[in-house]
């Protein structure tokens, strides 16, 4: 994959159709990759990498970069043209200056998974799509890339790309098995008391760092609402619960019906609070009320929440649906 | 009329749409028909300009409850507008209820400008309901509660 | 140094609480270890560090400064402060030992933040020695020994002892008040721990990184690099690295109008936020690449300048675990050092 | 209890809705063999005046037919009245014309189910 | 901050009785921004008004709270009286104490404390108000009657009378409704078609009126002056500017056997048809339905006939795009269907006929020609049943609840007609009650009664059952003789319940006017503002408003056009200034609020915009037509980024009213 990335990529640079090119950029340890812009052939043969370690989704970079001079080439994993196809769904994105390469995605492995398990000092690692081979300060090991994969990967949504000028390895399908609602059906099942413990628990954690946001391809605000003192909700810190609930209420809903899940905001939360938990409570909402919807997997369809019929359920299915009380 | 051991008495805040629920709002009035004056009503141009920022402003602010009255699906003074905060309400109070928080609290009701008797009769059963909840502890900022 | 047996380790926590409230790392639910009150049952954390780092005991998130109560017309300001309670904060790393130095220096030079003394005055910061440092960590590039934290006084744990040797007069203290669970010891077993944790610091992966670079060059030269356009580039600018950073102090200070009255709030800024230090006029920093470039101007170059040489930053490695996009102050580092 | 009181518990039929247009009647197959006739059991409840009623054949000889309530267009449901007004008459006199006890003798292998509901429907309280 | 005043209105004792509203005035004076705080025994009286007036000169005020009844009863009147004190409109905010408050409430404590946290937010909400303008938005001189009855030609008529422009779209192929199928109307007896046909030549003659006949409204957008109307032309396989209306093809039509509508299915018409003879436009239309040619392309004998070359088998549907500045509705009414009263035999025996039939039956142009004759035998009904309520005053379910108002009047007149022609016919009318409020309508009555020999019972019909030897058998009581009656009739006559046409609903939704649950359209007041619809621009005639008889429904057909006219003759309209703003430095161009606002008013520009680093970006941002935008705020939420606000409900407004209620 490395090989046929990194020739498109020079391929690209050298006849012209693109200046330059979006990327992931190796670190110092395998795991730690940046997103980067490369503009010469040097650049991207010393450091451009594309692995199991390739997390972060490129396409928001893309408002900024889509507006800058010449072409730009992106590389996106299927998840990623998700959200590539909302942004480009909310004017957000210049398309024609954007050249994608469609790339394929196994499943990218979670360094903060493998640290979990309890494996520390990791100093490198090595993936050969089965198996993930952890160096570290203190011995090696080997963990199943299964058990590796983060909850953004873990449960992923579609191995199919949706937007790509063109397209690296065989294409994959669309997952369908809901399998990504577990986690919210059990909560749901729980009753009201735990579900707000459980809520409380995560998001007292919150240290508003705005890494969720500021990762997030919906929440491309010029300006957010909790940063703009006119908005009447402006928040710089937390001062209590309520704060904490508010941010996280109310980022929810300004993408619900936009998240793509992605699953960037649980990946970067430095407290590891799994706020894609709450997006999927949309999209499973959005599901059963409103019809099956997956934003971002074309350019047409009418945003859930800016779209009705004259028969939607009423609010009131809340109290009939609910969980157990 | 319901009053518990400490004699609590809920806030209400209910947002009005100015076309219908408003003016049933104002019927009920006309026809001197009794609900606790706990409610206290603001005027909205309709039920889709209602934001969620509201809602937990009124929390926040020490609300137990928020009620949300608009036209009969239908009968939108603006064709669409309590359609989509039909959608969002939905949304919105099906997360309060995810997160744990008393799916009572909040309620959405279709009232006609006709309907007079419908909105007293609403705003006394939803009293009575957030009445027996107790104060809303959980969407709370006890800043804004307490004077100092 | 004393000592007391690791099966002790309760009763000596419950001691110390009985005279004042005493945090330390605790595991959570998720894993993740974070400072909590303890209480009985509380066990010691064994990850290396919390996710957040202790600077919040003397430099809260957010500090309600003071009150305003409006009453019709009148307003009349309400000091609320209540931090004069005593506590232990126990099982520092030597990493956030070392922060609490430096941001002395900064909110006790005059003006003197009275928030941040009063806060300091009542706490005691008793360390722990790493035994187990991990990739991240590179305190040793700072001058500071992990085997052998600074604190009001140290702790060792080995397989059977806690090893307790006081620093300070507030560490002799602190001493005293737990004297009855101690046996005074020599310091053989803590010596051998030093040397194995010191042959793992000389191995890590960073334990050569070079900060020449920031001292040898000039401040504008520094500052006029082309080299912050690509390190920049990517920054989603979040204030992650802020938040865990054990010495960034910049802060905001924020009015909430409640109904009643105001409550003026001091809350952790960062200088990666577009809004940081936001003017009447302006922003004084427009890109992300001037934010970015001065957090770590900040860091290597501007506070050396002003306090004898020593660097903004303590190596504890949270940022380049936290990072959501995987830049960080080592990277920066090496970029610039690459050049030599 | 208040005669008129029972009859409209018993019936539980609001009276008032009645618009006097005398469908009823008009729909009655019994009409000629009732003294008093369902538009007028539904006026003498709805005035109070019960006693002529209680005492009158006109409660047997209606056959339940619910002709009257099936058309009538304010959903009066004159049937129940008359229904009802039996009812008090038989609770007045304390006693069934058909007791359960009785049963089992007058039980023929050919008697239809339905005849036994219906009789105790029509006798019992 | 605001130098506000607040007024604490009395309402005599309606507020007064129940509020303290001294207390109210007093507890205003510390909230901040206020200045002056007073109570006042009419604050709509004109000394109310000039003490309000004088104030705002004398204290500077800038912001206006009264504390009265409801805004929607006198916000305007405070509006006024500020604005001739010099300070914009807007800047005043009304807290209703009486409607949402003294009158609800009858503890004192009670209601004045809430009394004070409402005017304490109005106060919250004054604060933050803004001087708005209201814009100005053309009106374009053109009115369309959507319903080509006796009640859309007479606004037509009007509305042309004061030289404007009027179209009027009609579903039938000719314009007239129902009238035209009535024999005589109440209670002069006149010939329908006589007053009718006049009027119906002189719409088609009149240079001001349009006449789309065989059209449906397809879509309606817009506002009150700047409606756009899309009308769908249906294809009447005939070019009617070439058609003489001659009809010799409605002779030479093969097909014959089509029901005939205007005769309510009791006799035939062909293929190609002319519904009767006065129709405007007097062109013929082809059935596709039933047509052969047009079915399976075998006929073509009407294009061979016709001399003018009028058939045109090719033709298609036509959409035409118009431009109004008011709608009148009048789409009329229908007979309800009969099937739930089977007890009336109306599907078993062809003598049991509806009232409008039976009009159809006893006029000249009927089938019958005139001659009052059996459908089932054509033979002389000798006893005639007229049953009066049929779905009528109806809760079962199975009619309306409504009293359809003209059915006493109606069946009277034909009791009266038939013993007037055939005496020796005997009439009996079964009534719940006979209902005559009009002028000359009870006497009419009594006529048929005193002078005709009608018999007018007082009960219902039971049942009616049709014999073997074609009688009908009609059970019935007499509810003053206290007996049961048996007639042995030859024909039964149904007053059935009218109500509102099927495709008033489809149009109600389309010109967003509403209705009540009958679907008759609901009035903007139903005493004062009886011929508006609550929705600006929108008005209403005829029937679909209610039941009526024709004087009255020409009367509120005059009374509609005189409201068109009204606002016809305006050249410009004030707009609502309370409309939505896109702040542009915030906008994100991501086009979820045009998707939500009903009235496209939102358009998207690339506008150039200096970034905090002095550099140029170029974005994408939503603006708001304002003469377009009607204020409903749906965008104000749909928008992620709060760029976009509304004027006079802002954010910041609505969340300082939560603030002042919860504080």
């Amino acid at each position: 994959m490395q090989e046929q990335t990194v020739k498109r990529a020079l391929e690209l640079l050298a006849d012209g159709t693109v200046n330059r090119v979006l990327g992931w950029k190796t670190g110092e340890f395998a795991y730690d990759t940046t997103p980067a812009v490369f503009t010469s052939a040097e650049e991207v043969e010393k450091s451009f990498i594309y692995n199991d370690f390739c997390g972060p989704n490129l396409s928001k970079y893309l408002i900024k970069e889509s507006r800058k001079e010449g072409k730009i080439l992106v590389f996106l994993k299927p998840c990623d043209t998700y959200s590539f196809n909302q942004l480009c769904k909310e004017h957000r994105l210049i398309r024609e200056n954007i050249y994608v390469i469609g790339v394929p995605c196994t499943g990218k492995v979670s360094a903060e998974k493998i640290k979990s398990s309890g494996i520390k000092g990791i100093t490198g690692m090595e993936s050969d799509g089965e198996n993930v081979t952890v160096h570290t300060l203190y011995g090696d090991s080997t963990v199943k890339k299964s058990d590796a994969m983060g909850a953004k990967c873990s449960t992923c949504k579609s191995k199919k790309h949706v937007a790509f000028d063109e397209l690296i390895g065989e294409d994959g399908e669309v997952n369908n098995d809901n399998a990504r609602f577990e986690m919210v059906e059990k909560l749901e099942a729980m009753s009201a008391d735990e579900r707000y413990e459980f809520w409380r628990g995560e998001l007292s954690k919150c240290i508003r760092c705005n890494a969720c946001r500021n990762v997030c391809p919906a929440c491309s605000c010029e300006n957010c609402v909790f940063d703009n003192p006119e908005s009447g909700i402006q928040q710089r810190a937390a001062v209590n619960s309520f704060e904490e609930n508010m941010f996280h209420l109310i980022r929810a809903f300004h993408v619900a019906g936009r998240c793509t899940d992605c699953g960037e905001c649980s990946r970067v939360c430095p407290q590891n609070i799994p706020l894609h938990l709450l997006n999927r409570k949309y999209i499973k909402d959005i599901n059963e009320f409103y019809g099956d919807y997956q934003a971002g997997a074309d350019l047409d369809t009418r945003p859930p929440l800016n779209a009705y019929t004259f028969d939607d359920c009423e609010p009131s299915i809340v109290y009939k649906k609910g969980g157990n009380e | 009329m319901q009053v518990n051991e400490n004699n609590f008495r809920p806030k209400i805040v209910a947002f009005c749409c100015n076309w219908c629920s408003y003016a049933g709002a104002d019927l009920a009035g006309t026809n001197r028909l009794n609900y606790p004056a706990d409610v206290k009503i603001i005027r909205v141009p309709c039920s889709c300009r209602v934001n969620p920022m509201f809602i937990l402003r009124a929390f926040q602010r020490g609300a137990d409850g928020v009620i949300m009255c608009g036209c009969h699906p239908g009968d939108c003074h603006y064709t669409s507008g309590n359609y989509f905060a039909r959608r969002r309400m939905t949304l919105l109070f099906s997360m309060l209820d995810y997160m744990g928080i008393e799916r009572e609290r909040t309620r959405v009701e279709w009232v006609s400008a006709a309907e007079g008797a419908k909105f007293a009769a609403t705003m006394n059963e939803f009293v009575e309901t957030v009445t027996a909840l107790g104060e809303n502890k959980r969407l709370e900022d006890l800043r804004c509660k307490s004077k100092q | 140094m004393f000592r007391l047996p690791v099966s002790k380790m309760d009763e000596f926590f419950g001691a110390i609480a009985a005279a004042q409230t005493l945090y330390l790392p605790a595991d959570g639910k998720d894993g993740k270890a974070s400072y909590v009150k303890w209480e009985s049952g509380i066990a010691l954390s064994k990850a290396l560090n919390t996710v957040r780092s202790a600077k919040d005991f003397f430099f809260p998130q957010t500090t309600n400064l003071c009150d305003f109560n409006v009453n019709g017309k009148n307003i009349e300001i309400i000091d609320n402060r209540t931090e004069s309670e005593d506590f232990v904060v126990f099982g520092v790393r030597a990493c956030d030992a070392r922060s609490f130095t430096i941001l002395d220096k900064v909110f006790l030079a005059e003006p003197v933040d009275s928030y941040y003394a009063t806060r300091r005055e009542h706490g005691t910061v008793i360390t722990m020695a790493c035994t187990a440092p991990e990739e991240n960590c590179f305190c040793n590039v700072f001058g500071i020994d992990a085997a052998n934290p600074e604190g009001d006084a140290a702790c060792w744990l080995t397989e059977n002892y806690l090893y307790i040797n006081p620093i300070t007069e507030k560490g002799r203290k602190f001493i005293e008040t737990v004297k009855g669970l101690l046996e005074e010891c020599d310091s053989a077993e803590v010596d051998a721990q030093k040397a194995a944790t010191k042959e793992i610091l000389d191995r890590l992966p960073f334990a050569n990184v070079n900060t020449d670079y920031f001292r040898k060059n000039t401040l504008l030269d520094i500052f006029n690099s082309d080299k912050w356009a690509k390190l920049s580039e990517s920054c989603l600018a979040c204030g992650t690295c802020t938040f865990v950073c054990p010495t960034c102090q910049c802060y905001d200070i924020k009015d909430y109008d409640t109904g009643h009255g105001v409550k003026r709030y001091r809350t952790w800024d960062s200088c990666m936020y577009s809004d940081f230090t936001k003017m009447a006029a302006a922003n004084s920093r427009t890109t992300q690449l001037q934010r970015f470039r001065q957090r770590f101007m900040h860091k290597l170059v501007y506070f050396p300048d002003n306090n004898e040489g020593e660097f903004g930053c303590v190596g504890c490695g949270r940022c380049l675990s936290r990072c959501p996009i995987s830049m960080n102050i080592i990277k920066v580092i090496k970029n610039f050092g690459e050049e030599e | 209890m208040d005669k008129r009181e029972e009859v409209l518990r018993i019936s539980g039929v609001n009276v008032r809705k009645c618009m006097r247009c005398g469908k009823c009647s008009g729909t009655c197959p019994s009409y000629d063999e009732m003294e008093f006739h369902p538009h007028q059991f539904v006026y003498m409840v709805e005035t109070g005046n019960i006693e002529p009623l209680m005492n009158s054949e006109s409660l047997y000889k209606c056959l339940s037919c619910f002709a009257c309530v099936e058309r009538c267009p304010r959903g009066v449901e004159p049937a129940k009245v008359v229904e009802a007004v039996r009812l008090a008459a038989i609770r007045q006199k304390g006693n069934n014309h058909l007791k359960a006890s009785a049963v089992p003798e007058l039980l023929d292998e050919d008697t239809p189910q339905q005849l036994l509901v219906s009789a105790f429907r029509k006798y019992s309280k | 901050m605001q130098r506000i005043g607040v007024f604490v209105c009395h309402c005599g004792t309606n507020i007064a009785a129940t509020v303290d509203v001294k207390a109210v005035a007093e507890a205003m004076k510390n909230e901040p921004g206020v200045v002056f705080s007073v109570d006042y025994q009419y604050m709509c009286s004109e000394a109310g008004q000039n003490l309000i007036q004088d104030t705002i000169k004398e204290q500077k005020l800038t912001g206006v709270v009264v504390c009265s009844c409801s805004p929607r009863m006198h916000e305007a009147t405070f509006r006024k009286a500020a604005a001739k004190a010099g300070i914009n409109s807007y800047m005043v905010e009304i807290a209703n104490i009486r409607e949402q408050c003294s009158w609800i409430h009858k503890d004192i404590m009670t209601a004045t404390e809430k009394a004070i946290i409402l005017a304490r937010t109005a106060v919250a909400k004054v604060q933050l108000n803004a001087p708005l303008t209201p814009g100005e938005s053309p009106v374009t001189k053109r009115a369309l009657v959507i319903g080509g009855g006796i009640a859309g030609i007479q606004t037509a008529l009007d509305i042309a009378e004061a030289g404007f422009d009027v179209d009027i779209v009609e579903k039938q192929p000719t314009i007239g409704g129902k009238m035209t199928q009535i024999d005589k109307t109440f209670p002069t007896l006149d010939c329908a078609a006589c007053i009718l046909t006049p009027k119906m030549v002189d719409c088609a003659q009149n240079e001001k009126i349009h006449i789309y006949a065989y059209s449906e409204v397809e879509s309606v957008s817009g506002f009150v002056g700047n409606f756009t109307v899309k009308i769908k032309k249906k294809a009447r396989y005939v070019d009617t500017t070439k058609c003489t209306g001659c009809g010799i093809c409605t002779e030479k039509c093969p097909k014959k056997s089509v029901p005939n509508e205007f005769n309510l299915g009791m006799d035939n018409r062909r293929a190609i048809y002319i519904p009767f003879a006065q129709a405007v436009p007097k062109v013929a239309t082809i059935d596709a339905d039933n047509c052969n040619m047009l079915k399976n392309g075998k006929c073509g004998v009407c294009a061979k006939v016709c001399t003018a070359g009028a058939i045109d088998y090719k033709q298609q549907d036509e959409i035409i795009e118009e431009q109004y500045g008011a709608i009148v509705a009048a789409t009329g009414y229908n007979p309800i269907s009969l099937e739930k009263y089977d007890e009336f035999a109306y599907s078993q025996s062809k003598d049991v006929v509806t009232s409008l039939e039976f009009e159809r039956l006893t006029n000249a142009a009927g089938p019958t020609s005139g001659q009052l004759l059996r459908p089932s035998d054509g033979k002389h009904p000798h006893t005639i049943v007229f049953v009066q309520c049929v779905g009528s005053r109806d809760t079962s379910g199975c009619g309306k609840e409504y009293c359809s108002k003209i059915c006493c009047m109606y069946t009277a007149k034909h009791a009266m007609l038939t013993r007037e022609k055939y005496p020796d016919t005997d009439v009996y009318v079964f009534y719940i009650d006979v209902r005559t409020p009009g002028k000359l309508f009870d006497e009419f009555y009594r006529r048929a009664v005193e002078q005709y020999g009608v018999h007018y019972i007082k009960g219902m019909v039971g049942k009616v059952a049709p014999r073997a030897d074609g009688k009908l058998l009609v059970q019935a009581s007499d509810l003053i003789a206290n007996e049961q009656l048996h007639i042995e009739a030859d024909m039964v006559v149904l007053a059935a319940a009218i109500e509102p046409d099927k495709s008033a609903r489809s149009i109600a939704t389309m010109l967003t006017a509403s209705m009540d649950t009958n679907d008759f359209f609901t009035e903007a007041h139903p005493k004062l503002r009886p011929v508006e619809s609550p929705t600006a621009g929108v008005f209403l005639s005829g029937v679909c408003q209610g039941p009526k008889d024709i004087p009255e429904t020409v009367s509120q057909a005059s009374a509609a056009a005189a409201k068109v006219i009204g606002l016809l003759s305006k050249d410009k309209l004030t707009c609502n200034p309370c409309v939505a703003h896109s702040d542009e430095l915030m906008c994100n161009g991501c086009s979820a609020c045009e998707k939500v606002c009903p009235y496209g008013a939102i358009t998207y520009s690339d506008k150039e915009f200096r970034q905090p680093d002095r550099t140029v970006a170029i974005r994408r941002v939503a603006s708001v037509n304002e003469a377009v935008c009607q204020g409903c705020g749906a965008c104000t939420v749909a928008c992620p980024s709060g760029a976009m606000d509304l004027k006079g409900f802002s954010n910041k407004q609505i969340m300082a009213e939560v603030d002042a209620i919860c504080k």
